[in-house]
């Protein structure tokens, strides 16, 4: 069988006394679309930043497509082909959107030359709809697009397992919904995405598999489903008084997305 | 369509007009002149290095003078040693690159002004070091170098013509670099050293070239400025006040972009020459007003040290291909 | 921003420097051109003003009587000064503005060995006399240059006469302590008594160097307290001198003999340490004392004190007194030459034996003052007297520093 | 011996604390280094040398005016020029403060001469277990120690203090809180100077006092600071006094001319294995 994207074992964090992250094992096959969702201060951008390796590791391993790379610096995870966006958006500020996007597609992924890299962004921009502020400056854009400039940059590099750490914050209904079409778009490339979020709603209509953690640790894992129904889940995160309206809301999502997957193969036929 | 070539062509003009201008200079000029031009050329050498590390990649460097004693020395005592002027240079070269090596590896951990007092710290010890290692340095008393055989014309055009020579290798070199992938790295390191390693930019090798190449620079400078004066000594090439005023010339000309660091130069040598000439008792002060002038006057060059959307659209304009070879 | 303030500030300067700029350039065709590079900022503010004092002295005096005689008619003299800020590599740069866009006759050296030595370099080149006024240390003059002229006698004839007086004088006297600032000149005359004195059967029971910019000297002087020696010579700039005396004072040390040089010798000194400063010995090329005649300007040593105190307010050293020295021997090469050539200007310098205020001049081989006797000082009471030679004394030694 | 050692390091370490405190003080709550500060020591020093000589006031007195002077200059100099950049990148306001050091310095050397003044106390030294001390420097060191103490009490206990601490922490909030932040700035700037006004003080009964000696100033403030700290007030009592133990056995060890380098040399150092300082808290960046 095949070797999943990503498998994590034992991944530990602690920062003096606390436990950031604790004791998580979990094993996500390529090409999927995970939820990684926790209420505030559960530990989940801290768990990016461990994979990707911002924040050294307290214990525990991390295996990419099998093999390990729990020792490899921030730059070499990224060449690998792990991307990342970060929670608060994170330019270079003096440089345009397209050098942007170009920082991504020259350091990883295909490292071609300027003139590649350059060809390259602007593809990407225009796949995240940015293509006619290639020339603004990156503090000139709103939020939104900031956002999407933070996953055109991580697109560029070609990454075959990305992480998208609470893209949807900040925006509005509508900016979500074109949010959530460019994540199926990239996801349709064949990339394994993991999106972080602690708004559920978001995430039900894109995802079949929830990662819930809580306290650092792993609550729950399994298709959204069962994760809601799960009682731990529903009392740690939602409080029981709104389980059943979330459950509801949720059967609705999942129609929603099967159509949608459904008008999707049609106009790849 | 023809925005780029109509710019290499200016560009290519620019570059002859400023050769001829130097040459034409260099053998026209009275020999005062001469070392003045020589004296310009050395900063804009050091101030070139300087904007490697700087302007590029935003780190405040003082350790400008640390190199150029550093080089002065190595090539003034290889001299005293025998050596021919070439091999003493290249060697202050490498023993440049080398210092450049473990200082940068163990100070470019630092951030903004820990990294800005630590450079400034070292070009004290240093300077206290040549000043006590008598057995190498001679010590304080300072070391007689092999005067350049020849007249006071013929050894003043020489060197003229080489530190030109080293400022415009430096110069294509910055040029080149600001074009180039490591250049553009860089910059990213300058904005914000997690984002580019989130891009795949291994930002402690970047660093460490960088500064090495600056390092090696500034230390083949120091070597040929000793062979010129003949004589050096530690309060002489381990000066913190070189350490300062080159910054500062590269802000006067806009710290960051590829001519402003020759332009500042320009602009610092000439106020100084005219400001010490005429004032015998007040130089320092009107020195000290420049300064102050340079930074409330022209903010924006001042400021694009740091954040510099100018910088950036400019290099953009480099940086970009002719509409011709993008992907249709 | 401040734009108001700065606005106006860049024209304002940048006129400025235009204005000077052209006026620095108006100069009278006429006049015999001394280049002084002076240090009148950085390090060596003090010693470079002492400096130019004595220059303008020189050409108070020439000018008043008419100015010099050339061949036929009477010339002008003048000086270019610029300020070197103690710079070396400025100083370097200065001098060769002199020689190539002042185009001056002649030159005078920077101050200090050290300087004066990088800028020899150059007279050489070019083939100018130049007068070194303030650099006492033989290795400056082993450049086998013709052109480098020292006022100043070498550091050894100074320490010989004073190991030499002070064995006589004071026979029970055995241990030496030696602390020098870490710069040419201190170290080299500290070196040179060290070895005579070594020679001459004292025993070295310190030996150290301090670097400029010190601030504490309490440990070194501890251990020279240990050491308990009959004399001890302390050498540097007259800020640090004056700190030692002060922390020989509060570590309670009592040395019969304390030598201190070249700072003593300024009434600074005096002034900075009052009490404390009584009965240090120490030594000067030079001194307000001298009774020397000189038939060319002033007449004398004493006149030439008295028309210093009354245009300057202060007592000359010998730093001022060696300025004017050499700027008259310069002129009365001249006159003797009868041209400002150099080269029959410098023949006259090397040959000729001058009668001056200074005291006789006459220059070596190696370009150095060969005669002139050394001086030997001690302050006493706030007074400077001289101890030394015979034919000038004021006073007798009067032994033991610190004891009340 | 090694006693007197000891109190030779601790009499001139105390000195240091005092002159690096108003340094410390300015850089942590405006994070600006001011070049200019060896240059208000030796103002400080002046002021206090020429009121004790033309005004005949007791030298304590004298120094009282040369901190008043030395606050009101750098209150002016902080509101007037430097606040123009004080949200510029650090390298900024440290050139800037370069340029108006040498302003300030070259006006001193024309107004006071570089001819070296001090304030001539000649109160002898006492004796205890054969470690001599001598009285002037031991009021120099108390002088300073008292006035550091006082600095980090009032920054502690007063209206103001808390007002400095508060921007110090985060000048938006303070903002916010409703402090006048600008005002606060310039108190602080002009606080600095008057500690360096107090350092000058001691200094000119200990040092001979010449415009030339304020880069000497200077680099010890630089030292001191990173050893305790930058920016934080007991780490430049701490630094202050670590520094004169240092080169005290420095000079001991290695003879005098390493004395100064030996400090720097652990400057370096402490930069890089600790850049929060010996007793600072906050990590850098």
């Amino acid at each position: 069988m095949t070797e999943p994207a990503l498998r994590l074992e034992g991944l530990t964090r602690r920062f003096g006394g606390v436990t950031a992250v604790d004791n998580v094992s979990v094993s996500i096959p390529k090409g999927e679309i995970v939820g990684l969702v926790g209420p505030n201060g559960a530990g989940k951008t801290t768990l990016v930043n461990l994979v990707t390796g911002f924040v050294p590791k307290t214990a525990g391993q991390v295996f990419f497509e099998g093999t390990d790379v729990t020792r490899l610096p921030p730059h070499l995870i990224a060449r690998n082909g792990i991307a990342r966006t970060f929670q608060i958006v994170q330019p270079f500020a003096e440089m345009t959107v397209l050098e942007n996007v170009m920082a991504g597609a020259l350091f990883a992924g295909q490292r071609g030359t300027m003139r590649e890299a350059d060809a390259k962004a602007r593809h990407f921009l225009e796949f995240v709809g940015l293509d006619r502020f290639a020339d603004y400056s990156a503090s000139e854009l709103s939020l939104a697009d900031r956002k999407r400039l933070e996953l055109a940059k991580s697109l560029a590099m070609e990454p075959r397992l990305l992480f998208l750490d609470e893209v949807n914050a900040g925006l509005n209904s509508s900016e979500i919904d074109n949010a959530l079409e460019l994540i199926r778009k990239v996801s349709r490339m064949g990339v394994t995405i993991i999106i972080i979020e602690h708004v559920l709603r978001i995430v039900l209509s894109l995802v079949k598999r929830l990662i819930v953690l809580h306290h650092g640790a792993m609550l729950s894992d399994g298709p959204p489903a069962e994760v809601l129904k799960d009682a731990a889940v529903i009392k740690a995160y939602l409080g029981t008084k709104f389980g059943k309206r979330h459950e509801a809301e949720f059967h609705q999502q999942q129609e929603k997305y099967q159509q949608e997957l459904k008008s999707d193969r049609g106009t790849n036929e | 369509m023809n925005a780029r070539p109509s710019i290499a062509v200016v560009r290519a003009a620019l570059a002859l007009l400023l050769t001829g201008a130097v040459l034409a200079f260099g053998f026209s000029a009275n020999n005062y002149l001469l070392q003045a031009g020589t004296t310009l050329a050395m900063s804009a050498v050091l101030c070139l290095a300087w904007n490697i590390v700087g302007g590029f990649m935003g780190y405040p460097s003082f350790a400008t003078a640390a190199f150029f004693g550093l080089g002065a020395y190595i090539g003034g005592i290889a001299q005293d040693a025998g050596a021919w002027l070439g091999l003493a240079w290249l060697a202050a070269a490498v023993g440049g690159a080398v210092f450049a090596a473990s200082l940068g590896s163990v100070l470019l951990g630092l951030r903004g002004h820990y990294f800005a007092i630590g450079t400034i710290a070292v070009v004290e010890v240093m300077r206290e070091v040549a000043n006590n290692w008598e057995g190498l340095t001679g010590g304080a008393v300072g070391i007689n170098i092999p005067i350049v055989p020849g007249s006071p014309r013929e050894v003043g055009i020489f060197f003229y013509l080489v530190m030109w020579g080293l400022a415009a290798i430096t110069f294509a070199l910055t040029a080149f670099i600001a074009k180039s992938k490591f250049g553009f790295s860089l910059r990213c390191i300058r904005q914000n050293e997690n984002a580019a390693r989130m891009v795949g930019i291994d930002v402690f090798r970047a660093k460490c070239a960088a500064f090495i190449l600056s390092g090696l620079i500034v230390s083949t400078a120091g070597s040929i400025y000793a062979s010129m004066v003949a004589f050096i000594e530690p309060k002489d090439v381990f000066n913190v006040l070189l350490s300062i005023e080159i910054p500062v010339m590269v802000m006067l000309g806009g710290a960051g972009t590829i001519a402003g660091p020759l332009v500042g130069a320009i602009l610092y040598i000439f106020l100084k020459e005219v400001v010490w000439v005429n004032f015998i008792n007040f130089h320092t002060a009107i020195l000290g007003i420049i300064i102050i002038t340079v930074i409330y006057v022209v903010p924006r060059g001042v400021l694009r040290l740091f954040q510099g959307p100018a910088w950036s659209k400019m290099s953009a304009r480099l940086l970009r291909p002719s509409r011709a070879d993008r992907a249709p | 921003m401040a734009n108001p303030i700065s606005k106006c500030t860049l024209p304002l300067l940048l006129g400025g420097i235009l204005i000077l700029g052209s006026t620095g350039l108006i100069r009278a065709a006429d006049p015999i051109r001394i280049g002084a590079p002076l240090s009148l900022t950085g390090s060596l503010a003090d010693e470079g003003g002492k400096e130019q004092q004595g220059l303008d002295m020189c050409i108070a005096a020439v000018n008043a009587k008419g100015g010099v005689k050339v061949g036929a008619d009477m010339r002008k003299l003048e000086a270019v000064k610029y300020d070197y800020q103690s710079e070396t590599s400025r100083a370097v740069q200065i001098v060769q503005r002199l020689l190539t866009v002042d185009k001056v006759d002649f030159l005078f050296a920077p101050y200090g060995s050290g300087d004066t030595k990088a800028t020899a370099v150059l007279a050489e080149r070019y083939n100018i006399p130049m007068v070194a006024t303030s650099a006492a240390s033989e290795a400056v003059y082993d450049q086998k240059g013709k052109n480098l002229f020292g006022i100043l006698f070498p550091n050894n004839a100074m320490v010989q006469t004073e190991v030499k007086y002070y064995k006589e004088r004071v026979p029970q006297a055995k241990k030496l302590a030696v602390f020098a600032l870490n710069s040419l000149f201190p170290k080299a005359i500290a070196a040179a008594l060290r070895d005579t004195a070594a020679k001459d059967g004292f025993e070295v029971v310190f030996d150290g160097l301090y670097s400029q910019g010190t601030l504490d000297f309490a440990n070194a002087l501890t251990q020279i307290k240990a050491g308990n020696p009959d004399w001890l010579y302390a050498t540097g700039y007259i800020q640090e001198l004056i700190v030692i005396r002060r922390q020989m004072d509060n570590l309670g040390m009592t040395i019969p003999i304390v030598t201190m040089t070249a700072g003593a010798a300024y009434p600074e000194f005096e002034q900075n340490l009052g009490p404390l400063s009584n009965n240090v010995t120490t030594n000067a090329w030079w001194h307000p004392s001298a009774t020397y005649k000189d038939s060319y300007i002033f007449g004398g040593a004493e006149q030439y004190t008295a028309t210093f105190k009354e245009k300057y307010k202060k007592e000359p050293t010998y730093l001022e007194a060696a300025a004017t020295a050499g700027c008259e021997v310069l002129v009365q090469s001249v006159e003797k030459a009868g041209s400002t050539d150099p080269e029959a200007v410098r023949k006259q310098l090397s040959t000729l034996k001058f009668e001056t205020f200074y005291g006789p001049i006459q220059f070596g081989p190696s370009g150095q003052n060969a005669i002139n006797s050394p001086m030997i000082l001690q302050i006493q009471n706030g007074k400077y007297a001289v101890l030394d030679p015979q034919a000038v004394k004021t006073g007798e030694l009067k032994v033991g520093v610190g004891t009340k | 011996m090694i006693a007197q050692y000891i109190a030779n390091g601790l009499l001139i370490g105390s000195l240091y604390a005092c002159l690096a405190v108003g340094f410390s003080l300015i850089y942590g709550v405006l994070n600006i280094i001011n070049v200019m500060h060896g240059s208000f020591v030796v103002l400080g020093a002046y002021v206090t040398i020429y009121c004790t000589l033309y005004l005949g006031v007791s030298p304590l007195i004298a120094a009282m005016i040369g901190c008043a002077v030395l606050f009101a200059f750098g209150y002016l100099v902080q509101r007037h020029l430097i606040n123009e950049v004080v949200t510029a990148p650090i390298f900024i306001s440290f050139t800037l403060t370069f340029g108006l050091d040498l302003l300030l310095n070259n006006a001193m050397i024309q107004a006071f001469t570089a001819t070296p003044r001090s304030l001539i106390l000649n109160y002898g030294s006492i004796t205890i277990f054969n470690v001599s001390l001598s009285i002037a420097r031991l009021g120099a060191m108390v002088l300073a120690l008292v006035l550091t103490g006082l600095l980090y009490w009032l920054l502690r206990h007063s209206q103001m203090g808390r007002a400095i601490i508060a921007v110090r922490m985060d000048h938006y909030a303070a903002r916010l809180l409703g402090i006048r932040v600008e005002h606060i700035y310039a108190i602080t700037f002009g606080i600095g100077a008057l500690m360096a006004a107090a350092a000058g003080a001691a200094m000119a009964v200990v040092f001979p006092i010449t415009p030339l000696l304020s880069g000497v100033f200077l680099g010890k403030a630089f030292v001191i600071c990173v050893l305790g700290g930058l920016g934080s007030v007991p780490g430049a009592l701490v630094g202050g006094l670590a520094l004169g133990l240092l080169e005290s056995f420095g000079a001991v060890v290695f003879g005098s001319q390493w004395s100064t380098t030996v400090g720097f040399a652990l400057m370096i150092l402490v930069l890089v294995v600790r850049p929060s300082g010996l007793v600072g808290r906050k990590g850098f960046e």
